[in-house]
């Protein structure tokens, strides 16, 4: 039980929302309101959701040993896009408008996504730099169309993306656990998962057993970005305005953060998409306990610190095993540290 | 009799679900080279890891000269003084030869590192192996072969009580062999107790005085060497009849049916500056070509080119009569062909996978991400050549990083064979592997061929090259230098000569 | 130190003003630049504008090269209020006056600066407190507020809290029941006002830094089924457009303006300055507060 | 293509791109705008720098590692909030102040360490813990910034090292030199640098050959813990006046710094000179903006992304094509 994947990451989300329990007493409560689900379990599912769907980009990069910092950026062009064409827009109502917009975002999250994709794998340029450009500039981008403003827009066919409900369910949750769904099966019922965690795992062997690496890193790229550019349509829609200087404001951050939490190692290989929902779910739940425990303003930089410690020493194994021994030889002949090599070092 | 300078009892070493040593004895007396035996995976080099502190002991006692032993790590090994070479060879890649060497122990003047003094030191001791390289070239420029004899070098440099070589031999050829075993037998006159690990029954038996047979993580039995055949030997090992080995040891491998005319994968003038000078090659479906030359000679190096691995910057390749371009490694598998690396730790298996995952890797990788192999599929090809090779442990979800040298190197064969290629290229294939699976593998790529597989059979084992080739392609300084056919005639000896003569035909 | 000394003194005797922005972060700021971009077009003033990307390096290293280019006059909207006595200081030894727009700094030494034009967060944050008063007046009973804070440390957040924490709490029935950082966004005011709904069983006040977290904050409010400004009474900063729609709907019941527009007022003031005339050393921005019905009345006229 | 020249060219050619590179982009400069081609603006690019440069220098120890250290733009501010607090509320004297404060960033640096080692967490985790906790200090210090009049921290300020050609620069730009010198010797002609480089090739060689990798992983963090703190007293005597919003984003900084010259962020190579070079890179971007003094504010991200783009693939390329 405790041998599987996800039960670390489990256990803390599970943790976190007990204790948010001793706080608010209602706080799993969950009940209807204007037609909808309503309740603090809902409002983590719901402004998780970008978060969920920015990670999950996050993960497929990061398994091939690769890192995405652009993902921000481009949360801000999908959103101040899309708001530009519908507020130009004849008619901002009408579904037309708002799928021409999607599409546009989307359009232009493909060719970042694919810049960034060949910069990692045809010009050779470390990760980290080459999505630093477009975070950088593509900052600027946004703000240039929106012209520095926020764009407000008023078209109920947009809000529904990211601020509407359907069967009472958030709309944006859906959208999210249709892109994991997608993920999952794209990844484990085709060779792609193996494929990727190949070429995290060991580049040299790849490039020799004939995988396309090149395509692949490029392909991962793009698909982070087309994540990026749906959370930031979720964003921008769920206040009905695209804000191009603050909208996923460093986000890049927190979703590496729930790749990691999610068990996903940052050197590339073996990758969990459950683990990076849950490590999102993780984060989100965090800022919630916040606000609904009002830690003040000052002191939440501290509080999170410390929570985030916790959260990586409950899932390091050797932490356990540290503890562990504690207890069974109280003060007993210490016996040999496991040396580090013991799980480092395989033949 | 003198007491031992090492002593091991009731050694236990237990991995998640395995049982990798099992109330193990063993005694290591000064100025004698002891021979650690055991098929893959019987332990030898858990024993050593665990008497270098890399895997802290499950139970049993070590005591050097006398004194318990308590050791936390590689280091304190060292210090201890028990020097080690390592399975894999474990070397920083990034680092110049000279400082692999000397990383640790740099000569200093005034507190900062003696460069000059340092390089001299560092040429002075790969001399020793007569081996000629530049010492400020980075490690990672040079094959897998002189890795290994750094790594050595490195050992033997230090004032050690103890030497440990696990499988220090496994892509030395015959020169550098006897030059290693020169140095051991210097050490040993010093009275350095050596532990020295190989599959090579042959050097065994040439260098060592006692061995010690681990068979499954238990201790077989400790013998002189003088007082085991090297038959009984095998058997102690694998606990088998010998009959049926023996047969397979010797006989020769090589198919005497004459293939056909019209060649599969024909090269001409094909070469890469720095690496290999260019050189014509053809290989026939059904043909084993093997190829000799001394490490370093560009074996590797023209085998890369036939894959697409390396840039071929001359020369053309035609396949099945038509030209083709070899660019990338895809294109050669597209073509039908395979390249088994002899560096299977960083250039072979993905050690995060599983050994199904490694093993179905290029067969999935040509078929591309949206054909998967079903799971079933996966699981019996997995399975299959489990069974047929006798991978230990036989558990395909098993981590590879996990495995046995030489069990490793039996996943990597696995992958490429089952992708089935019209031309299957060999680079040390046998390298660390068992008398026992060794003579499996050589049958084996023997059947291949006979069905009509094409066969680039590289090895630093002339023996072995002759058994199983049809023509033997000579390199010496990256360069083709003769394509001997072998007919019967043809001895190791006769083999050796044209290398070192460098006669062109 | 060299650089052709002929670059201040442009030909045509035009005056070259050198502005450091802060950064582009809110819709505030992006008004605020475009007024000081145009006021300099219609007053003939060549503008050098540097965006410092809310980096006081940044804006130090902008100011150290106008000082190189030899501006006429320097201004700029300082990201904190401490720290610029260096720089100040070597350009008063290139006797190039300096003016701060929008945010004061906390120097001893006046003679750093020529004057200061901008407004005073500390009263807007009071202004905000007084109408509160004044709403609740004779009322009995608690008054449950609930902040959200601007961007934790800086300058505006700050003052706006200090200054409206200062007039409450003369009066016991005013309680802050919970305040958190909406970064001075509308995604997090929303989101952490989603949060307040669920935690805080009454609340009847929001106070928010600036009306973009308001406008978040609005949207939260009526998806929990309550009615914003009757419901929860909203108290908000700047005075922004949107902001001004939502209080015509009588979502917003009080807004008290911080305007970015000014411009002419720096080009007038650069012109002085650099003409030596006497100028006061504080000038405040002409700033209303808004009751939804003048809200209304001025919305066809706002830029904003 | 293992004779000597050669790797050491390989190994150079990085860095001689990198340098041509920068020189061609100052050139340009000072054709576009008067007044750029001065010996000053190119001191200033270090007096300005002075403080990111020494928080690269840490940067780099970690990355050869294979490491990365999130907390440093946190730690330097941290540092700035502590050392003006204690100035003005406290009024220590400077000689007290610095040494408290290096000694906290190297505290704070090997407990990360120690945490990244120890408990085999990712460092990119726990160095983003350290960053939540060091910018969570600052305010619990306080929120509103503390601004320096302390005489001797107004000195350090504006002391100015005069230069022939009526240059100068400024103390902090000297110590920045200085501790970039300490950091090549020890990087390139110490044991300790040398195991640097090694735990960065192969952790699980460095661990085979005996080598100390728990000191080396640890003390790289400590290295980094310090040169922020260190950077953070630069950039008090900058700024004079502490903050929690200083240095925001200063990591991405210094590692893009890191990286730019030439250093792989997996580990094991790369070259302080190139830190060096990759801090001048983003200086000399920066200047060049201030010098443009007309774009507008988003203008000015897209010029320094484009700017960063066309930089960054001309080394590539270049590189790229000498090597083979
Ligand atoms: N780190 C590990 N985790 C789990 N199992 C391991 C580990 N290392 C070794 N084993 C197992 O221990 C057994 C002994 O391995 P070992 O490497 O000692 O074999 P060996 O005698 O050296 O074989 P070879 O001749 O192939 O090198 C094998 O079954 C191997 O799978
Ligand atoms: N003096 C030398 N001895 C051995 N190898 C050398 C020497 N000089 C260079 N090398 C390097 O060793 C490699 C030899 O190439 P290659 O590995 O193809 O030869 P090989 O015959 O396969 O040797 P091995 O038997 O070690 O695999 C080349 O990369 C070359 O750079
Ligand atoms: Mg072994
Ligand atoms: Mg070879």
């Amino acid at each position: 039980m405790t041998k599987h994947r996800l039960f670390w990451p489990a256990a803390v989300l599970v943790a976190m929302l007990l204790a948010n329990l001793l706080f608010t007493p209602d706080f799993f409560a969950v009940h209807t309101k204007e037609g909808h689900l309503y309740g603090s379990l809902i409002d983590i599912l719901h402004f998780g959701a970008p978060l969920v769907l920015v990670s999950l980009g996050m993960t497929l990069v990061i398994a091939t040993g690769g890192i995405d910092l652009s993902v921000g950026s481009t949360v801000a062009i999908a959103g101040a896009l899309a708001c530009l064409h519908i507020s130009e827009a004849a008619d901002p109502g009408s579904v037309s408008t708002v799928l021409t917009a999607v599409a546009l975002a989307l359009a232009v999250a493909l060719v970042l996504g694919t810049v960034n994709g060949l910069l990692v794998s045809r010009i050779g340029v470390q990760p980290i730099v080459a999505t630093l450009i477009l975070m950088v500039a593509g900052r600027g981008v946004a703000q240039l169309i929106t012209d520095g403003q926020i764009i407000t827009v008023t078209s109920d066919p947009y809000r529904l993306i990211g601020g509407g409900y359907w069967l009472t369910v958030p709309f944006s949750v859906l959208l999210a656990a249709a892109a994991v769904t997608l993920a999952v099966l794209l990844t484990r019922s085709t060779a792609l998962g193996l494929l990727l965690e190949s070429v995290g795992g060991n580049p040299v062997a790849s490039r020799l057993v004939g995988i396309r690496a090149h395509r692949l890193t490029t392909l991962v790229y793009v698909a982070s970005a087309v994540c990026a550019a749906v959370a930031g349509l979720m964003i921008s829609s769920n206040v009905s305005a695209a804000d191009g200087n603050n909208a996923g404001l460093w986000i890049e951050l927190d979703a590496i953060l729930a790749v990691v939490i999610g068990g996903t190692s940052l050197n590339g290989g073996r990758f969990s998409i459950g683990g990076t929902v849950l490590g999102a779910l993780v984060i989100q739940t965090l800022s919630t306990t916040v606000y609904t425990i009002g830690i003040p303003p000052e002191t939440t930089l501290v509080f999170k610190a410390a929570v985030v410690i916790t959260v990586c020493l409950i899932q390091s194994p050797r932490f356990r095993a540290k503890l562990a021994r504690r207890r069974t030889t109280a003060h007993g002949g210490r016996q040999p540290e496991p040396a580090s090599a013991d799980l480092k070092v395989g033949a | 009799m003198q007491q031992p300078v090492l002593e091991v009892r009731g050694l236990r070493k237990e991995f998640p679900g395995v049982l990798a040593l099992d109330d193990v004895d063993f005694r290591l007396f000064p100025g004698e080279v002891h021979a650690l035996m055991g098929e893959n995976g019987a332990g030898k080099s858990t024993l050593i890891k665990v008497l270098t502190g890399v895997h802290p002991a499950d139970g049993g006692e070590v005591t050097l000269a006398g004194r318990p032993l308590r050791i936390a790590g590689p280091l304190q090994a060292q210090q201890a003084g028990i020097s080690t070479v390592y399975q894999e060879v474990n070397l920083c890649p990034n680092l110049s030869v000279a400082e692999n060497l000397f990383i640790g122990r740099e000569p200093r003047r005034r507190g900062l590192i003696h460069w000059s003094e340092l390089r001299r030191r560092a040429a002075a001791s790969v001399a020793a192996l007569d081996l000629d390289i530049d010492v400020t070239a980075p490690l990672e420029s040079f094959s897998i072969a002189v890795q290994q004899l750094v790594a050595i070098a490195r050992a033997v440099d230090v004032e050690a009580k103890v030497l440990v070589l696990d499988e220090p031999t496994s892509s030395l050829d015959r020169d550098e062999v006897a030059q290693l075993f020169a140095v051991m037998r210097g050490l040993r006159e010093r009275g350095v107790a050596i532990l020295f690990v190989s599959h090579f029954l042959d050097q065994v038996y040439e260098i060592c005085d006692r061995m010690t047979v681990l068979r499954n993580g238990r201790l077989e039995g400790e013998y002189l060497t003088r007082d085991l055949s090297q038959v009984q030997l095998v058997s102690r090992m694998i606990g088998a009849e010998l009959a049926d080995l023996e047969g397979l040891a010797t006989a020769s491998r090589r198919t005497d049916r004459p293939a056909p005319e019209q060649p599969f994968l024909t090269a001409e003038k094909l070469g890469r500056r720095g690496a290999v000078e260019p050189y014509d090659l053809t290989v026939r479906p059904g043909e084993v070509v093997g190829l000799a030359g001394l490490l370093g000679s560009g074996r590797t190096e023209a085998a890369r080119l036939l894959f697409g691995a390396d840039h071929a910057d001359s020369g053309t390749v035609r396949i099945d009569g038509r030209p083709a371009a070899l660019r990338t490694p895809q294109a050669a598998v597209a073509h039908g062909i395979a390249f088994c690396s002899e560096n299977r730790k960083s250039e072979g298996l993905v050690g995060e996978l599983t050994v199904r995952e490694n093993i179905v890797l290029a067969l999935q990788a040509s078929r591309g991400w949206l054909r998967p192999l079903s799971r079933t599929a996966q699981d019996d090809y997995a399975l299959r050549w489990i069974r047929a090779l006798n991978i230990r442990p036989g558990d395909p979800e098993a981590l590879v990083r996990n495995l046995s040298g030489g069990n490793q190197q039996k996943v990597l064969l696995a992958r490429w064979l089952i992708t089935d290629p019209k031309l299957l290229i060999l680079d040390e294939p046998t390298r660390g592997i068992d008398v026992g699976a060794k003579a499996e593998i050589q049958k084996l790529v023997a059947d291949l061929a006979e069905k009509g597989m094409a066969v680039l059979f590289i090895s630093a084992e002339l023996e072995e090259v002759l058994r199983l080739s049809h023509r033997i392609g000579v390199l010496r300084d990256h360069r083709m230098v003769a394509q001997l056919a072998n007919d019967g005639s043809l001895t190791p000896e006769h083999l050796m000569e044209t290398i070192a003569s460098g006669a062109r035909r | 130190s060299t650089g052709g000394s002929s670059d201040g003194k442009k030909p045509g005797g035009k005056l070259v003003l050198g502005f450091a922005q802060v950064g582009a972060e809110s819709g505030w700021r992006t008004a605020n630049t475009k007024s000081v971009q145009e006021a300099a077009k219609k007053a003939g003033v060549t503008l050098k504008f540097s965006d410092a990307q809310q980096k006081q390096e940044n804006q130090i290293k902008a100011i150290r090269s106008f000082i190189q280019q030899k501006v006429d006059v320097i201004a700029f909207s300082p990201v904190v209020e401490s720290g610029w006595d260096t720089v100040l200081k070597e350009a008063k030894n290139a006797h190039i006056p300096v003016i701060l727009t929008d945010r004061a700094i906390d120097s001893e030494d006046t003679s750093l600066y020529a004057t200061f034009l901008g407004s005073d967060f500390v009263e807007e944050g009071k202004k905000a407190g007084d109408w509160l008063v004044k709403e609740y007046q004779g009322k009995p009973g608690e008054v449950n507020i609930v902040q959200l804070e601007g961007t934790t440390g800086s300058a505006p957040a700050n003052d706006r809290k200090s200054g409206f924490a200062d007039v409450i709490k003369g009066d016991p029935k005013f309680k802050v029941v919970a305040s958190q950082t909406g970064d001075f966004t509308r995604a997090k005011g929303k989101e952490v006002m989603q949060a307040f709904l669920k935690a805080q069983p009454e609340i009847d006040v929001l106070y928010a830094h600036n009306d973009d977290m308001a406008l978040g904050a609005i949207q939260a409010i009526e998806e929990s089924g309550k009615k914003p400004g009757t419901d929860i009474r909203i108290v908000s900063v700047d005075g922004v457009k949107d902001a001004f729609t939502a209080m015509s709907q009588g979502k917003i019941n009080f807004d008290v303006e911080c305007n970015p527009l000014l411009g002419d007022q720096l080009m007038e003031l650069a012109k002085k300055v650099k003409n030596g005339e006497a100028v006061e050393r504080r000038i405040k921005t002409v700033e209303g507060t808004f009751t939804p019905e003048q809200a209304t009345a001025a919305l066809p006229t706002r830029q904003y | 293509m293992n004779t000597t020249p050669a790797a050491r060219l390989r190994g150079h050619v990085p860095l001689l791109v990198t340098t041509v590179l920068l020189v061609a982009m100052f050139g340009v400069g000072s054709v576009q705008y008067e007044g750029f081609f001065s010996g000053q603006v190119l001191l200033n690019l270090l007096i300005d720098n002075a403080f990111l440069l020494v928080v690269a220098v840490g940067m780099t120890f970690v990355i050869l590692t294979g490491g990365i250290d999130l907390s440093v733009g946190a730690v330097v501010a941290l540092s700035t909030m502590v050392s003006a607090w204690l100035v003005e509320q406290h009024h220590w004297p400077i000689l007290a102040v610095v040494p408290l404060v290096l000694a906290i960033g190297t505290g704070l640096g090997w407990a990360m360490g120690w945490v990244v080692h120890t408990f085999e967490i990712q460092p990119f985790i726990v160095t983003l813990a350290g960053m939540f906790l060091a910018r969570g200090l600052c305010y619990t210090i306080s929120v509103e910034s503390i601004s320096i009049t302390d005489p001797s921290y107004t000195a350090m300020a504006q002391t100015r090292v005069p230069l022939p050609g009526g240059t100068f620069l400024s103390p902090s730009a000297v110590i920045a030199v200085l501790v970039a010198a300490a950091a090549f010797v020890v990087l390139h002609h110490t044991r300790f640098g040398r195991n640097v480089y090694a735990l960065g090739g192969s952790e699980q060689s460095a661990l085979l050959m005996g080598l100390p990798v728990a000191r080396t992983r640890i003390t790289v963090y400590a290295i980094s813990g310090f040169c922020s703190a260190l950077g953070g007293v630069l950039l008090t005597f900058y700024m004079l006046s502490g903050y929690g919003l200083h240095a925001v984003g200063l990591e991405l900084d210094a590692i893009a710094a890191v990286v730019i010259g030439g250093t792989l962020l997996t580990g094991g190579s790369g070259y302080l000179v190139g830190t060096v070079l990759g801090v001048a890179v983003l200086g000399l971007i920066q200047t060049i903006i201030s010098f443009q003094g007309t774009l507008s504010s988003w203008w000015t991200r897209i010029v320094i992304g484009a700017l960063l783009f066309v930089f960054i693939v001309l080394q590539r390329v270049i590189t790229a094509h000498r090597r083979t």
